[in-house]
């Protein structure tokens, strides 16, 4: 062959040792997804085999040289009904199945170890709650699970792993989360499957599964110095979030210790669990969600902070467990505002009618 | 499917409604006009389904009004009272399809936070 | 093959095509322009929807051609996402969407129920007009510099972060939809007004009740579309509007909208191509159409549950759970129609007397490939597995499975099937069945190395990819060519047969519908005297008492 | 195989019945013309609800993420305007009713006054929506174009609704979504003035033929069609009125 055209020789042989028809399976969803996936392409193909013999087998039984005259048939219940019937179990099946992967791979297990990803035109940042930032890169643990908060800075982008066989869409505007925990070390493709604009398809980059070991020597390795609460902290310092936000009894917004996951109740009646999603919406459409007994005075921060700045924020602000960091926060700027003719209350967040809210 | 193209007696001619009718019709819906805007100065209250599913009053009587002035238009003004079945049907199946793109938007949007309250 | 036919022509020495048809009824540019007869709008149809083929076409081919290599090789990223971009909207807004309904729909439907023309001759009339307006919008938007949102016009990059040609094309795209809503409106209204006496509904062609359920589709889906475009342009040019997080919007909700109507658009696109199936298979099968009620039921079905399942084109989109669940549900519904439909068309050949004029073959193409589309919806319409699937080349095959393979199989089977009624004369046989062998091989080898593409995570309008994926590519663009081949012959034949075809007298197939029982080209009234129907529809032994009913009083 | 005959003797046999001069050629009596052209408006009319179900969902959800910017920004709407608007478009619809009576029975005269009292009173719904119009763009509540949101970041520089609704300021993330809600009025009562617009032309067009005596000769159905049309753009604005103008006004 070689003799012939060598490029296509090449050519051919790259394919022959290339070829695969499924991508490696690297996660622990991997193996269940393809076991799904095998369901279908059996059924369908057991269906695609039955049309196809059932219009050869026909068209060689009854081609007008051996059956010159048709007979003439209405049509059949008991048939109609077993090919509306089987066909419809084997969906149901394969919608149950779908469904519990579908919730597995969208409901993050508590224990899940959180990494941010911001996506923007065109490329991935990652961000690690140490501190540890990448692009166009995500390295992880294997044996872990791991959650990712996804979000964007502008259009769609979609988060894809076809190893892990996970994708989630990163949303302008809103967090959106996927977990995985993958199982073989190795490097493997990270795309941007939602077209995002002119260079949609350079958004792409590696992911990068590592022993644990391997990944907490990368971790020591790559470390930039502060951690994301760090950056978060020195954030909320410089925005003055701690003007409103301390633990004085006079406070105008709430004590933001241990809002994370809690449970809040809101102006309006509703009560909602701080996630980070919360947090993030509470940052820069503060208005929405206003705790009950504070009054709606925070300003947005709205094109003030970048996606990275609130989710340094929030990231400060989960790991926030006592106030004795915001108190420091104060102390080590002159940011501190006199306390403004506020009566001091006993009870820091005794109901008053004017107070702020952020978590 | 029943209807064929064929003439049929029954709507050979097809009914004509009376002024009278459209003048009871015209001062019905003036009255509910004149209802709403009223009925929008009072506080009606909400009911407190669920906590976090709250049903306001005001919106849902503004609602019901229009919907009445609404079938009183369709109804007389647009003679469906004394249209053909396929003419109602059209109009069922408009408000249907209505619905559902409403509706089932809707179920996107009203259980996004199901599973994290 | 050759020796069973049922084609049966008229003695070609002594033959005519009739002096007087609607091709010949007046002359001039005008009398076509200014013309009321569905059949020369049908006619104009097909001449522009076949312009607009062959442009997105085109643009496949450079899609194809520079794919062949992982780098961009060919184009600037820029220019790819360009002409995929126009491609799509090209081919689904120019041409599946009007391809079978505004010319095979347009040209036979009133024959098929027995009336001399659509319910409303001018709305035809300005429904082509429309047309064609938005083909010189997407015409002028090219030459003007083209526009990359892909065909989906996802917010925000449409409403804020492009400043490529959107508005232009959103507003053809607008005026294309009303056009499509006017020939909706104009089969619903005829089909059920303008019937002959005694047809009644069961005595319907399934083409026809195919396109009634894709009607429905058109009027009550396309107007979301036209608005949701209308506050794509407000949003671009006001820079306020309910789409842009950036204004306080929402994104979803722009998908919730335009999937309302861009999922029932796929039914609108394949659901007049089952309709052509089923006349195809039952004419050269001599056979009523197996289970007629439950295939035409299932259209119904079809147009009924599209408006259900829009969000399954949004699983990852960060759409609620429970919400997909639900959408996932009712997608599983929706594809078992088909399923039905599938099965039926299969069991209708068994004790027929089949024989294999390229209608059939283009018909068996569909039925293998609109299975494998068929079943690989499925896949996507699982939520677990359509994570993975989503947005790759998986999603490419699928649908170009169910539209090209599908739908553009379908229509071919149609052209070729009424192409005797429409000019006269029959197309050449065995270059056509030739044509239609190519078309089925060459569509697979295209189409097929994407379902693995995908599998492998291949995602879907990549300018440039990884070069491990080149392979596939390279067989995908090889097929491509083949596929271009057998694309491009029906156009040199069918212009041959023009002239040069031979005459086909009024039934060559020996076909039941209404129809295939005037002159070929029919007359611009259709029938000389409105026929009183009597029978069902695919009922051969009427035929046969009908034609020595003929001969016998010509003897 | 038999050969078909191909319809040798089929000399164009042009079929005329005795019909009235408007009834078109391809339709076997009047009742299929009508009953067609009737039906052919209803679906019309169908294209037409979806046409604006896309316009209240977005407006749906956007009051439901923005309740308290959607109430200030209610209250800035006129309801003395709103609520005369309504009335006249109500009355337009009756008058047009009784235009399609008239028709029915042949009365010229009746028919040709309540078309033009039906023109008058739409006419007058544009007047009192433009009056609406400029007052917006006076206060800078065009979306877009001109635009402030000062009036709802401090509510008492506007005193005449401040002294009716005592309205709070708004936080001024929340002060940034009134631009949202005029922009769906902007959009909702724009599209119902264009169908207005358009409704006033083809109305004009009509009085005109109406004089000439085209339709009290029996054939109603354009005149029936049209009415169908204003009956349901008049629908329209009876939703849009309590969902623009109506927001807790208590």
């Amino acid at each position: 062959m070689d003799h012939i055209s060598p490029v296509l020789w090449q050519f051919l042989q790259k394919w022959l040792t290339h070829f695969a028809l499924f991508p490696p399976e690297a996660s622990k969803i991997a193996p269940q997804m393809d076991a799904l996936y095998f369901f279908m392409v059996l059924v369908s193909l057991v269906g695609l085999t039955l049309v196809v013999l059932l219009i050869v087998g026909f068209s060689i039984l009854y081609s007008k040289t051996r059956h010159p005259h048709a007979v003439q048939i209405e049509g059949s219940t008991i048939l109609e009904a077993t090919w509306t019937i089987i066909p419809l179990g084997l969906f149901l099946i394969m919608f149950v199945w779908g469904a519990l992967l579908y919730f597995r791979i969208y409901t993050p297990p508590a224990n899940a170890m959180n990494i941010y990803v911001v996506g923007k035109q065109w490329m991935w940042k990652v961000e690690h709650p140490g501190g540890q930032h990448e692009i166009n890169a995500l390295h992880v643990p294997t044996g872990r699970p791991v959650q990712l908060t996804i979000i964007s800075q502008d259009v769609f982008h979609s988060f894809s792993i076809p190893a892990f066989r996970v994708k989630r869409e990163a949303i302008p505007g809103r967090y959106t989360t996927v977990w995985f925990e993958a199982t073989t070390p190795g490097t493997y493709h990270l795309f941007c499957t939602q077209y995002c604009g002119t260079n949609h398809s350079q958004m792409i980059g590696d992911v990068v599964v590592m022993n644990p070991d391997d990944f907490r020597k990368w971790l020591d390795s790559s470390t930039s110095g502060d951690s994301l609460a760090q950056d978060g902290e020195r954030l909320f310092a410089s925005l003055s979030c701690n003007a409103c936000h301390n633990t004085r009894p006079d406070a105008r917004g709430p004590s933001l210790a241990n809002v994370y996951n809690s449970r809040l109740t809101l102006s309006t009646g509703e009560t909602i669990t701080a996630d980070e999603a919360y947090l993030r919406q509470a940052i820069l459409n503060p208005s929405q969600h206003i705790t009950q007994g504070y009054a709606p005075i925070m300003p947005t921060y709205q094109g003030q902070v970048s996606e990275e700045g609130v989710i340094a924020l929030v990231e400060y602000i989960k790991n926030l467990d006592s106030d004795y960091r915001v108190q420091q926060t104060l102390n080590t700027t002159d940011l501190v505002p006199e306390s403004a003719g506020g009566k001091p209350v006993a009870g820091a967040k005794a109901p008053a009618a004017e107070k702020e809210v952020k978590p | 499917m029943s209807e064929q193209n064929q003439p049929k007696e029954h709507d050979q001619e097809h009914h004509i409604v009376s002024p009278v009718t459209y003048g009871a019709i015209l001062l019905a819906l003036l009255i509910f006009t004149g209802l709403t805007v009223w009925a929008s100065y009072i506080d009606l209250g909400a009911w407190q389904i669920a906590p976090g599913l709250t049903l306001f009053w005001n919106p849902v009587v503004a609602l019901a009004i229009a919907c009445t002035k609404m079938t009183l238009v369709v109804l007389f003004f647009m003679h469906v009272k004394y249209s053909r079945k396929l003419t109602k049907l059209t109009v069922a199946s408009g408000f249907f399809v209505f619905i559902v793109l409403i509706g089932m938007t809707m179920t996107d949007y009203f259980t996004r936070a199901w599973g994290r309250w | 093959m050759s020796a069973a036919t049922i084609v049966s022509l008229p003695d070609q020495s002594t033959a005519r095509i009739p002096k007087m048809n609607f091709l010949t009824k007046e002359n001039g540019l005008l009398s076509w322009l200014l013309t009321g007869d569905h059949k020369r709008i049908a006619t104009l149809y097909l001449i522009s929807i076949s312009f607009f083929f062959f442009v997105g076409g085109s643009l496949a081919g450079l899609i194809r051609l520079e794919l062949l290599t992982p780098q961009t090789s060919l184009m600037a990223a820029d220019t790819y996402n360009k002409v995929f971009t126009m491609h799509g909207v090209i081919m689904v807004f120019l041409f599946l969407v009007p391809s079978v309904p505004a010319t095979i729909g347009n040209f036979v439907i009133p024959m098929m129920v027995g009336a001399r023309d659509l319910a409303l001759p001018k709305i035809n009339l300005l429904s082509w007009y429309l047309y064609i307006i938005a083909g010189f919008m997407v015409i002028y938007t090219m030459a003007a510099g083209g526009v990359d949102t892909g065909w989906t016009f996802t917010s925000p990059l449409s409403t804020h972060y492009l400043n490529t040609h959107v508005i232009s094309t959103g507003l053809a795209i607008f005026v294309a939809g009303f056009s499509s809503i006017f020939t909706g409106l104009n089969f619903i209204v005829t089909i059920h007004k303008m019937r002959a006496p005694g047809m009644t509904w069961f005595r319907l062609p399934l083409f026809v009740w195919s396109n009634y359920a894709a009607s429905i589709l058109m009027v009550l889906g396309t107007p979301v579309l036209a608005i949701t475009l209308v506050l794509v342009v407000l949003e671009r040019t006001v820079h306020i509007g309910v789409f842009d997080p950036a204004y306080g919007g929402d994104p979803i909700l722009f998908q919730h909208l335009f999937w309302f109507y861009s999922h029932p658009a796929v039914y609108i696109m394949i659901l007049p191509g089952m309709g052509v199936i089923s006349e195809v298979v039952s004419t050269f099968s001599r056979k009523r159409v197996f289970g007629y009620t439950a295939v035409a039921f299932s259209s119904v079905a079809i147009a009924v549950f599209g408006f259900f399942v829009w969000a399954h084109h949004m699983f990852i989109m960060g759409i609620s759970n429970y919400a997909a669940l639900v959408f996932s549900l009712l997608t599983m519904l929706v594809a078992v129609p088909s399923a039905i439909k599938i099965f039926n068309w299969a069991f209708t050949l068994y004790k027929g007397s089949i024989t294999f004029e390229t209608p059939m073959l283009y018909a068996f193409g569909f039925m293998g490939l609109f299975t494998i589309g068929g079943m690989t919806g499925v896949f996507l319409g699982a939520t677990g597995t359509d994570i993975h699937l989503t947005e790759t080349y998986f999603i490419v095959a699928h649908f170009h499975f169910v539209m090209v393979g599908g739908m553009l199989m379908a229509f071919l089977s149609g052209i070729h099937f009424w192409w005797p009624k429409w000019t006269g004369r029959m197309y050449p046989e065995k270059i056509s069945q030739l044509a239609a062998i190519v078309t089925f091989i060459g569509f697979n080898f295209t189409f097929f190395p994407q379902f693995i593409l995908g599998t492998l995570g291949m995602p879907r309008r990549y300018a440039a990819y990884p070069p491990e994926f080149q392979a596939l590519n390279v067989f995908s663009t090889a097929g491509a060519t083949i596929l271009g081949v057998g694309y491009l012959l029906p156009i040199l034949y069918l212009t041959w047969s023009l002239r040069y075809g031979a005459v086909a007298g009024n039934n060559p197939w020996q076909a039941t519908g209404l129809e295939w029982q005037t002159q070929s080209p029919p007359l611009t009234e259709n029938f000389p005297e409105i026929p009183i129907v009597d029978h069902e529809a695919y009922d051969y032994e009427w035929l046969e008492r009908q034609q020595e009913k003929e001969v016998a009083s010509v003897g | 195989m038999s050969d078909s005959t191909s319809t040798a003797n089929g000399a164009v046999v042009e079929v005329h019945h005795e019909h009235p001069p408007y009834q078109r050629h391809h339709f076997e009596s009047v009742d299929q013309q009508f009953d067609a052209t009737n039906f052919a408006m209803w679906l019309f009319l169908l294209t037409e609800i979806m046409f604006f179900g896309g316009l209240f969902t977005s407006y749906l959800i956007m009051r439901n993420w923005y309740y308290p910017a959607f109430v200030e920004a209610s209250h800035q709407l006129n309801i003395g305007w709103g609520t005369a608007n309504t009335a006249v478009l109500i009355v337009s619809s009756f008058t047009m009713a009784m235009g399609v009576w008239s028709a029915e029975m042949r009365k010229k005269g009746m028919l040709i006054l309540f078309l033009s009292l039906t023109w008058l009173l739409g006419m007058a719904f544009l007047g009192i929506k433009s009056i609406e119009y400029t007052e917006k763009w006076e206060k800078f509540h065009v979306p877009g174009l001109h635009w402030s949101d000062s009036s709802f970041l401090n509510p008492a520089s506007d005193p005449e609704v401040y002294s009716e609704y005592h309205d709070k300021p708004l936080a001024p993330d929340m002060a940034a979504k009134t631009e949202m809600y005029f922009f769906l009025y902007f959009a909702m009562t724009g599209m119902h003035a264009l169908h207005m617009i358009i409704g006033i032309s083809i109305l004009t067009f009509m009085i005109i033929r109406a004089r000439q005596g085209a339709y009290t000769t029996g054939h109603v159905t354009y005149v029936e069609n049209f009415g169908l049309y204003w009956h349901f753009v008049d629908i329209v604005w009876i939703f849009l009125f309590p969902l623009l103008y109506l927001i807790s006004r208590y």
